[in-house]
């Protein structure tokens, strides 16, 4: 089975993913499209390596993936902090009405 | 022919005549608060220094030379082929005896009223730019200096101007940096075409590059366009002139005086150094234009000014005609053409000043430039009128004065090698008469108004500093001579030049070069230029 | 299965040039250091000392690139590359790497004065400043596409949480949200490209790429070029080049002053080295194929930049959109190709200078809460602040391209370069562009020099933002960098000469 | 190529019995898992009763013996229920998300086969005359496989939590997930001093290397065990750290409107669980089916199955004991214990193999290494702990000083 | 090693059950079915158990449909609806009476809200619990099964596991004090009489807290404290 | 042996299947939970094919990252901050055009990748490399062997990538000191979404009683 299969799924996924990204609007959902676009390039990676019979595609993916991690843990913190902010904002009016 | 040589002299004044205004400006700007007085002494120190070391220089000068004297050659930036590199010539001499002499003038003349410490901090940054532009011989450094001159005059016009300053001293520094951006394009691709046509390494040495020639005719047709632009824009040729009368409207007076004696021949300057010297093929295939251009701005000019109603702007205009007497001159590309251009912007730098002095201080004591509501002042103060007359007969072109050497010189080469431009040209001394007599007339003749009442005479120091341009304004009129003598030998060098590198003498007569350009169309004398390289 | 044990033979790991790596060592270890001693240590430090720390950091990362480029220079020394082909030893690096320990050690000094302002605690915005440009310095010296990528990431993800540092301000976070998604979003596309480039030549090690597109003539590129492709978008998102800018405007808006100083400065300049390195340099066989897409990117930046700076009302948001003007310049180097780069470099240094500066005035401007930003805010402070004011002026009318100042060499720079690819129109559309820019810059010189105060100047000049001394040494120093640069230029030139980048194989 | 999983199909043994080959496995392994299971609730039933001075099941059966059996007719039989505000589509989903990762795991355990260093656990099919293990597959990445399920096991109670649309089942599982988040990092590094020692990732060749007592229990010298127990014991939500469902806290947590079969699922897989870890500890540390064999062919043949039975019992019967003696933990000591305890620990000792490992390649002397070593880590971790009261310290500070929100 | 002797307590206690009385504490009491000891353990006194709708002396019905119960219920499973008495034949003395009275035993948490609400001590909670059902309609207690009987006895529902003695344990014995909550009441008694109780001794003090079994089967031998069996066993881990 | 390519090609095109579907869920889904459902039925299928190709260890380290951990901690926050139930969290309305652009853009990727890719890959003209072939059954060691050799400045630098990682987490989940200072900093008109950016509280937090479905 000829590895532009795996090719096209991958490109198919990135797509998708980009076409999240643009579409979304819930940060959240935007986020999951970029792993969704990771997780393309990763395919695209592990097929290479195949058809080149050569693991440094494997391991980028390996880098890749810690990459996404970090990502997504300081994406999460963002949006954690965002939504904290409001919140303790909305507090604040409260403890100013009760004077 | 035009090769730089190094005068082995041990004193170069050029470097100091840049220094000593710079550096007055740093001292000036860190005088303590408490001394602030002290600034306009320190301003005039340094700027009457750098003036009496151009006259010194004019001492110097070795007037049968038609080369560059004085060369400095050192490197800037060696990387870039970018060298500090000055030099003087009969051409660049007078404007920078001009500047020496205008700039102490302008600071002794004017008080600006507030925030003097950075006024006069910019004054000499100004001066220190200017002196600049006339004597690099390095294209960067010609840029640099041309460009500097931008920010003190920015804000000489937005924080000591008047009216809507802002605005103007915005579209001041806009349009010039219009111009002179397409001219940085245009020295960087002079510089690269020098190379590959020359095979030589990077440089931006102006007399190099002027004597290889080596650049294709129709690149430097492009080239020559652009920087045309900058120069056309900072002269102001017609139609780019927009932006001169509002700013000489709006600036201070000093800021005027500096702009019509010192800033307006940055344009008329650049184009004889680096349109003639440069590309003098291309200068002679798009002189039918700016011919066209320069009597369309005398006789524009002089229309418009007469239509005017504020006296500072008729001054204004009147520069837009004599700037085109400037530019008619020079593309000539004759040596009388040249030689009057060059007396012309001498004279121009003498009488517009002037003007602009004696306007500003009617403002002074009036508080409106209106023409119709001065009237009958040479009742009131009648030396104050006997001077503007003087200076005003100069601006017309009154033979004995200084106007008329250079306008007829100016005609002279027009007449010569392009009869029809200079017949036009002349009906616009015809026009400077009716406009400056005119305007005259209505404000030193007629009835004495009430509140023109009280003008008040020249006093004293307003005398010291009119009577030196007033004796050069007389002394020039007179006795021509020295100064035609040392511009002479350059002149005829550079037409050589450009006679030598453009194929003929004449216009009309096509070049073997230009003819075979495609697209080159011959020029008729219609002042259409059709095609261009 | 049974005896895999016994199977593994010992690993060869590739010998490690400590010495070489000292520069972004210096910087990755003063950061972990730091994090430890502040961990360590019960009473607060002095906020100063963060700062003061975060300097010395990096001047000793700055000092040790010196032995490092006359070793480079030394004919026996030259470039290298390290730790098995992933690390190139170039002058270019060691250029980049002190450009952005210059970047760093400015930022830090404006951003103590900043922490102090807003009552925040910071050690960690030094930490990651310094790991970020660790990470800058990583990109700069990568000789791998994965060692680029991750050097990318370091650098990013600690500007994306430095740019939402301020716990305060909902607008700091946002655009640390913003800046993250687009940032993540461009990653993404870059390492598609990566994954193309592979694919279609088999490794990502930038020199066995060289390698094998100088041995190879490949029938069908279409893999290929798309990934360069991807590549420069990616990339062009992280140093804002439109049509990939749009984070931009708000990320420099919302984020602290400091730490947009930072990124303008930093962030921009890692990118550029990533962009040269890998396009310029790696592809060079290619260029007339990338050379129209770097031409598009850098004409959209040039006009993009300068025509909706305009509009601008906020200063911050006006010299945001001026980085992106500046962007479509150093493209401009970029697109020359090879020839241009000592021109980028030379731009960036210069840049360095101007932008931090500016935005030290912006930081300094901006007062309690960093929200003074409005033009308006600005009127009069020739008069409250008189010094900020002709600093300020100073960065402007750089940015702006007058000479004797950095930025006119710089623009002269990439024009030269243009000029020496014969690439006139570019070098139009870049002047003109320029002028379309002084106007805005100059817009902001009105505001400080030609308006009067806002309110009754006495009550001005009580309220005017103090100077903290950090930011007074930063602006000090900024100023300096800013004329030195431009009247005295022949050294530096002459390092962005020398400092050529070079791909070596892993043998060397 | 994806079927190279078990020394009898990459013989030439045709497709069709290939097939059933793997179905029969897979179907065996499930029962005896399901058998095990029920087993095992009656087991812990029993014994937490006897610890508790209980009786415990003792109707259904002898000693009870079928109340799993009971229990489950009774489950089946409930009425199913679903909250209205529950996500029905993912209400569903989660019990069997909770199921599968624990039977997948399930798999990459060796049951039995000898393994005595010459043979890696193969036993020979009786029919057949063909060779295979007595797992249901032997992937060569077989640890991580299992560190890969019991990471996708949060989903069940996270899901379930969350589909409930309810308040305690949504903290339980929020608090589940940073828990079994956070332990899986100790249990990684647990198992990372195994494979250094080992140098494999199947479980196969892990028990294979620990044939003739050379359990890894004492080759890693005992740290990592003890790490991996409480890790495990964490990750499964077992007491003492079952918090998700704290009864007095949170009204059963993750599963509070869960009723019915699917109640009986999550109840399944939460035992099952307990069975399968068992099952990863003995395989990891304590040998798996290795043991001593002797007697006749067929004691030969079950012996190991039997040791491995034996070992398992013996987890088993400590996890109920923990549950019977140890009281839960506060939230914050939960967190505390495996961020500044465990993952410390583990890491620390994993260094610490490794270094001696290197030292062993390069003949350093073992004595200076391991004094070096000890010293280096004690180090490092007064400076943890010297971080960590700094932390506190500020934070108290912060605290009377004000500073809220 | 505190964490290990917690093992060794229960180790040891899996092998053996040495508690003071020497038994396992679970209480076999399958009705019918002969277990160890077929009989309930006694209920701690304020149990909370399933409620008894109590009526007077007379017979009449103590609730009059006020709903200060369901308002007060927090699980929200009581329903009450009042209705005017018949003058002729009143079914509560005064105006109103509990009309309709239902208990949802699905819901109720068995807090005793309601016992507190009451102002006429209607209702009052029983101490069993164990009550089961197959369908959910029985889960709904009305006011036929929760109305005391003619005797004054709870009705004992056939999925309810009464055992001798349990009935007697359903009046509103669990208040501590007085109804306002003012220790000055007790020893006072504060309630009326009950259908087949009449009016009951008042409560006893805290320390003599004491249900009438167990001072009946410990008499004389003084207060015997907390003696903490309130859990009744069970082996499921849920 | 066309046993195996039967069923690479079955398992390719289920897993073919679930990545995209799982994809398209991802962008589809208005719950961000079902979305996350989804991104994980494509991350399955992603390991799936990873399997197909014989890369079991990154087949393994993909589940254990990506569905162990990152979206876990997707679902945690979504959990955590009740934010589960509405869409606009951030960012104004998007104007209409660019929807469509978005989609074409998306496309345009697509089939230009694909276009790319098809004609290149039938004749992969990469240059292997000489010296880290694939070994289906060490590819552990082989893949650690790679990461201390050739990649061993990557696999370093990774460190420094989650030490930021940590400390940016650390930095961004502190609790801010000083309440809000600038609700009015920006003009509405200035920041995209200043003003649209509202949280409700979650409308499902149980305050009701549950109804019980019969």
């Amino acid at each position: 089975m000829s590895q532009s299969a795996y090719l096209v799924v991958a490109a198919a996924l990135f797509g998708l993913g980009a076409a999240g990204v643009l579409l979304r609007k819930n940060p959240l959902v935007m986020f999951m499209c970029l792993e969704l676009m990771l997780n393309a390039v990763n395919l695209t990676f592990v097929s290479f390596s195949r058809s080149l019979n050569d693991v440094g595609g494997q391991v980028s993916v390996f880098f890749v993936l810690v990459v996404a991690a970090a990502e997504v843990v300081v994406g999460l913190g963002i949006i954690v902090a965002i939504v904290r902010r409001r919140r303790g904002a909305s507090a604040d009016d409260m403890s100013l009405l009760k004077g | 022919m035009l090769a730089a040589e190094a005068v082995g002299t041990a004193f170069n004044p050029l470097p100091w005549m840049i220094f000593v205004p710079a550096v007055g400006a740093l001292c000036v700007a860190l005088l303590p608060k408490a001394r602030v007085d002290l600034a306009k002494l320190v301003a005039f120190v340094a700027a009457a220094c750098s003036g009496a070391l151009s006259i010194h220089l004019l001492n110097l000068f070795d007037r049968g030379d038609g080369g560059f004297q004085y060369v400095v050659n050192n490197l800037w930036i060696p990387s870039w082929g970018i060298g500090w590199r000055l030099g003087v010539d009969g051409i660049s001499l007078f404007l920078l005896v001009l500047s020496g002499v205008l700039f102490p003038i302008a600071i002794a003349a004017v008080n600006p009223g507030h925030d003097d410490k950075s006024y006069y901090a910019w004054l000499l940054v100004l001066m220190a730019g200017c002196m600049g532009v006339f004597v690099a011989l390095d294209l960067v450094l010609f840029f640099a200096f041309f460009e500097i001159v931008l920010v003190p005059m920015y804000f000489l016009i937005g924080m000591w101007g008047h009216g809507d300053r802002i605005h103007v001293a915005t579209k001041f520094f806009l349009y010039t940096m219009f111009g002179s951006a397409f001219m940085l394009v245009g020295i960087v691709a002079t510089a690269f075409l020098h190379r590959q046509g020359s095979g030589g390494p990077l440089t931006f040495n102006l007399v190099t590059i002027a004597t290889d020639q080596s650049i294709g005719t129709a690149a430097a047709r492009w080239i020559f366009l652009s920087m045309a632009l900058a120069f056309a824009v900072k002269t102001p040729l017609f139609p780019l002139h927009t932006w001169l009368p509002d700013a000489h409207t709006e600036a201070p007076t000093a800021g005027s005086v500096i702009l019509a004696g010192v800033l307006l021949k940055l344009g008329t300057y650049g184009f004889v150094r680096f349109g003639l010297y440069l590309f003098p093929e291309a200068a002679r295939f798009f002189a039918p234009l700016l011919l066209t251009l320069g009597v369309v701005g005398i006789v524009y000019g002089a229309i418009v000014a007469a239509m005017q109603k504020d006296l500072k702007r008729v001054v204004a205009y009147s520069s837009v005609a004599h700037l085109g007497f400037i530019i008619l001159g020079i593309f000539a590309l004759n040596v009388q053409g040249i030689e009057g251009a060059v007396l012309q912007m001498v004279n121009h730098g003498i009488s517009t000043p002037a003007l602009f002095l004696l306007v500003g201080w009617i403002y002074e004591r009036r508080h409106t430039r209106e023409i119709a509501e001065l009237s009958g002042l040479q009742a009131a103060a009648p030396i104050f009128a006997g001077v503007f007359m003087v200076v005003m007969l100069s601006s017309i072109g009154l033979p004995g004065l200084n106007g008329f050497v250079g306008e007829f010189l100016t005609l002279l080469g027009a007449f010569k090698d392009a009869r029809w431009w200079g017949v036009v040209a002349a009906s616009g001394v015809i026009l400077a008469a009716l406009y400056l007599l005119w305007a005259y007339q209505r404000v030193f003749h007629g009835p004495l108004t009430e509140p023109n009442r009280g003008f008040r005479e020249m006093s004293w120091s307003e005398g010291v500093a009119m009577a030196p341009l007033v004796a050069l304004i007389v002394f020039l009129g007179v006795y021509p001579k020295p100064v035609l003598e040392r511009i002479e030998p350059a002149a005829k060098a550079l037409v050589a030049h450009v006679v030598e590198h453009s194929g003929a003498m004449r216009p009309d007569i096509p070049a073997p070069a230009a003819a075979s350009e495609e697209g080159a169309v011959g020029t008729d004398g219609s002042g259409v230029v059709g095609g261009g390289g | 299965m049974v005896g895999l044990l016994a199977a593994v033979k010992p690993i060869a790991t590739p010998e490690v040039v400590w010495s070489a790596l000292a520069p972004q060592l210096v910087m990755m270890v003063g950061g972990v250091l730091l994090l430890t001693i502040v961990s360590l240590v019960k009473g607060r430090l002095g906020r100063g000392a963060y700062a003061g720390y975060t300097v010395v950091v990096a001047l000793v990362s700055l000092a040790s690139v010196v032995p490092l480029w006359r070793r480079l220079q030394d004919s026996k020394g030259g470039p290298a590359s390290l730790v098995g082909g992933a690390v190139g030893f170039d002058g270019y690096s060691l250029f980049l790497i002190a450009t952005m320990a210059v970047g760093v050690a400015l930022a830090a000094l404006l951003a103590d004065g900043y922490l102090r302002r807003e009552g925040l605690e910071g050690p960690e915005l030094y930490v990651l400043m310094m790991l970020s440009a660790a990470g800058g310095g990583i990109m700069a010296s990568a000789n791998d596409l994965i060692v680029l990528f991750i050097g990318l990431e370091i650098l990013s993800i600690s500007a994306y949480v430095m740019a939402a540092m301020h716990a305060n301000r909902v607008s700091s976070q946002e655009a640390g949200l913003k800046y993250f998604i687009l940032g993540a979003f461009a990653s993404a596309f870059l390492l598609y490209g990566i994954a193309l480039l592979y694919g279609a030549t088999g490794s990502t090690n930038l020199a066995k790429i060289q390698a094998f597109l100088s041995d190879v003539v490949l029938v069908h590129n279409g893999m290929l070029l798309g990934g360069v492709a991807l590549l420069l978008v990616g990339l062009g998102f992280k140093v804002a080049a439109a049509p990939f800018h749009t984070w931009t405007p708000d990320v420099y808006q919302g984020a602290p002053s400091p730490v947009t100083a930072f990124m303008a400065s930093v962030v921009k300049a890692a990118g550029f080295a990533g962009l040269v390195r890998v396009v310029v340099v790696t592809f060079d066989t290619y260029r007339l194929q990338w050379k129209p897409a770097v031409f598009a990117l850098a004409a959209l930046s040039l006009l993009v930049g300068s025509l909706s700076a305009i509009v601008q009302t906020n200063v911050k948001r006006m010299l945001a959109y001026s980085s992106i003007n500046h962007a479509g310049f150093i493209l401009v180097g970029v697109q020359s190709g090879r020839v241009g780069t000592a021109a980028v470099l030379f731009y960036l240094a210069a840049y360095t200078f101007m932008v931090v500066g500016s935005f030290g005035v912006v930081t300094i401007v901006g007062g309690t809460g960093d929200g003074r930003h409005h033009l308006d805010d600005y009127k009069g402070l020739a008069r409250t602040r008189p010094l900020i004011a002709a600093a300020f002026g100073v960065f402007l009318l750089a940015q702006a391209g007058v000479p004797f100042t950095a930025g006119f060499l710089a623009k002269l720079g990439v024009i030269q370069a243009a000029g020496q690819t014969h690439n006139w129109t570019l070098a139009v559309i870049a002047m003109a562009s320029a002028v379309i820019s002084a106007f805005f810059y100059l817009r902001i010189v009105v505001s400080m020099y030609f308006d009067d105060p806002a309110g009754d100047p006495e009550v001005e000049v009580e309220g005017s933002p103090l100077v903290p001394l950090g930011a007074r040494i930063a602006l000090v120093i900024a100023v300096i960098g800013t004329l030195g640069l431009g009247i005295v230029p022949g050294p530096f030139t002459h390092l962005a000469d020398d400092a050529v980048p070079v791909i070596t194989a892993a043998g060397r | 190529m994806i079927l190279a999983l078990d020394p009898l199909l990459s013989g030439d043994v045709g497709w069709w019995p290939e097939v059933t080959i793997v179905v029969i496995k897979v179907v065996l392994a499930f029962v005896v898992l399901l058998l095990a299971v029920m087993a095992m609730v009656w087991f812990e039933r029993k014994v937490h009763a006897d610890m508790t001075n209980r009786i415990g099941p003792n109707l259904a059966g002898p000693f009870g013996i079928f109340q799993t059996l009971a229990d489950g007719v009774k489950f089946f039989f409930k009425e199913d229920l679903m909250p209205n505000r529950a996500d029905p589509l993912v209400f569903r989903l989660a019990p069997y998300l909770s199921l599968v990762p624990a039977f997948i795991t399930f798999t990459v355990i060796p049951l039995g086969g000898r393994f005595d260093g010459k043979n890696a656990g193969e036993i020979t099919l009786p029919g057949f005359q063909k060779v295979t293990l007595l797992q249901v597959a032997d992937p060569h990445i077989g640890i991580l496989l299992v560190l890969a399920m019991s990471s996708v096991a949060v989903y069940g109670i996270l899901l379930a939590g969350w589909s409930s649309g309810s308040k305690y089942p949504l903290l339980g599982s929020v608090r589940a997930t940073a828990q079994m988040i956070s332990y899986e990092a100790a249990i990684g590094l647990a198992v990372l001093a195994v494979l250094l020692r080992t140098g494999s990732l199947s479980t196969n060749a892990i028990v294979d290397h620990q044939a003739g007592w050379n359990w890894n229990l004492w080759t890693t010298l005992f740290v990592p065990f003890v790490v991996f127990l409480i890790a495990i014991t964490a990750e499964m939500n077992r007491p003492p750290f079952d918090l998700v469902e704290a009864e007095q806290e949170l009204v059963g947590g993750f599963h509070t409107e869960y009723s019915s079969i699917r109640f009986a699922l999550f109840f399944l897989s939460e035992f099952m669980n307990v069975v399968t870890m068992s099952a990863i500890i003995v395989t990891l540390f304590f040998g798996g089916p290795s043991g001593p064999s002797f007697g006749p062919a067929w004691l030969r043949a079950i012996l190991p199955t039997a040791w491995f039975l034996g070992k398992l019992l013996v987890f088993l019967f400590l996890f109920v004991s923990f549950r019977a003696t140890l009281p839960r933990l506060r939230y914050d000591q939960l967190m505390d214990l495996g961020w500044k305890l465990l993952i410390p620990l583990a890491l620390g000792w994993f260094l610490l193999l490794v270094a001696l490992r290197v030292a062993a390649d390069s003949d350093w002397n073992p004595f200076a290494t391991g004094a070096a070593l000890i010293a280096g880590l004690a180090g490092g971790g007064l400076l943890l702990r010297k971080a960590v009261r700094t932390s506190h310290a500020r934070r108290a500070a912060e605290a009377e000083a004000g500073v809220t929100l | 090693m505190g964490y290990l002797g917690g093992f060794a307590v229960t180790i040891r206690k899996f092998f053996r059950h040495d508690t003071p009385s020497g038994r396992v504490v679970t209480k076999e009491y399958r009705a019918g079915q002969g277990g160890a000891s077929d009989q309930k353990r006694p209920k701690p006194q304020r149990m909370h158990g399933r409620h008894v709708l109590n009526r007077y002396e007379d017979g009449m019905e103590k609730c009059i449909g006020c709903e200060l119960c369901a308002a007060v219920c927090p699980a929200r499973c009581i329903h009450v609806r009042g209705a005017d008495n018949d003058p002729d034949d009143p079914t509560s003395p005064g105006e109103r009476f509990g009309f309709v009275y239902e208990i949802n035993y699905l819901r109720c948490i068995h807090c005793d809200l309601c016992v507190e609400a009451c102002p006429t001590e209607a209702i009052t909670e029983s101490k069993l619990f164990e009550f089961s059902f197959t369908n959910r309609a029985d889960a709904i207690y009305t006011k036929t099964e929760l109305v005391v009987g003619d005797d004054g006895r709870p009705q004992q529902l056939p999925w309810e596991d009464w055992r001798p003695g349990d009935d007697e344990h359903t009046s509103a014995w669990m208040r501590a004090t007085a109804p306002a909550g003012d220790d000055s009441f007790e020893g006072i008694v504060a309630w009326a009489g009950e259908l087949g109780y009449g009016v009951r001794a008042p409560e006893g003090g805290q320390p003599l807290e004491r249900t009438e079994a167990e001072a009946a089967a410990h008499a004389g031998q003084g207060h015997d404290g907390h003696d903490g069996h309130d859990s009744h066993g069970g082996g499921g881990h849920h | 042996m066309l046993a195996a390519v039967i069923v690479e090609r079955v398992v390719w095109a289920v897993a073919a299947m679930i990545i995209l579907g799982g994809a398209l869920g991802v962008i589809g889904s208005e719950n961000p939970v079902h979305s996350a459902l989804s991104l994980v039925a494509t991350l399955f299928g992603v390991a799936l094919m990873f399997v197909l190709q014989e890369a079991y260890f990154l087949a393994a380290i993909q589940v254990i990252v990506y569905a162990g951990a990152i979206v876990v901690l997707f679902v945690f926050v979504i959990m955590l901050l009740g934010v589960d139930r509405f869409e606009v969290l951030w960012g104004r309305e998007r104007a209409l055009w660019r929807r469509p652009l978005a989609v074409l853009a998306a496309v345009a990727i697509t089939v230009l990748a694909c276009v790319g890719m098809l004609a290149t890959t039938t004749e992969l003209t990469g240059a292997p490399s000489a010296t880290a072939r694939l070994d289906a059954d060490n590819d552990v060691m082989v893949i650690g062997r790679s990461l201390f050799t050739d990649y061993v400045w990557a696999f370093e630098i990774t460190g420094v990538l989650l030490t930021v990682a940590v400390v940016g987490a650390v930095v961004l989940s502190r609790r801010p000191t000083v309440s809000a200072i600038d609700w009015d900093e920006f003009p509405v008109d200035e920041v995209d979404g200043e003003d649209e950016f509202t949280i409700d509280e979650p409308q499902d937090a149980g305050d009701e009683p549950t109804e019980v479905a019969s």
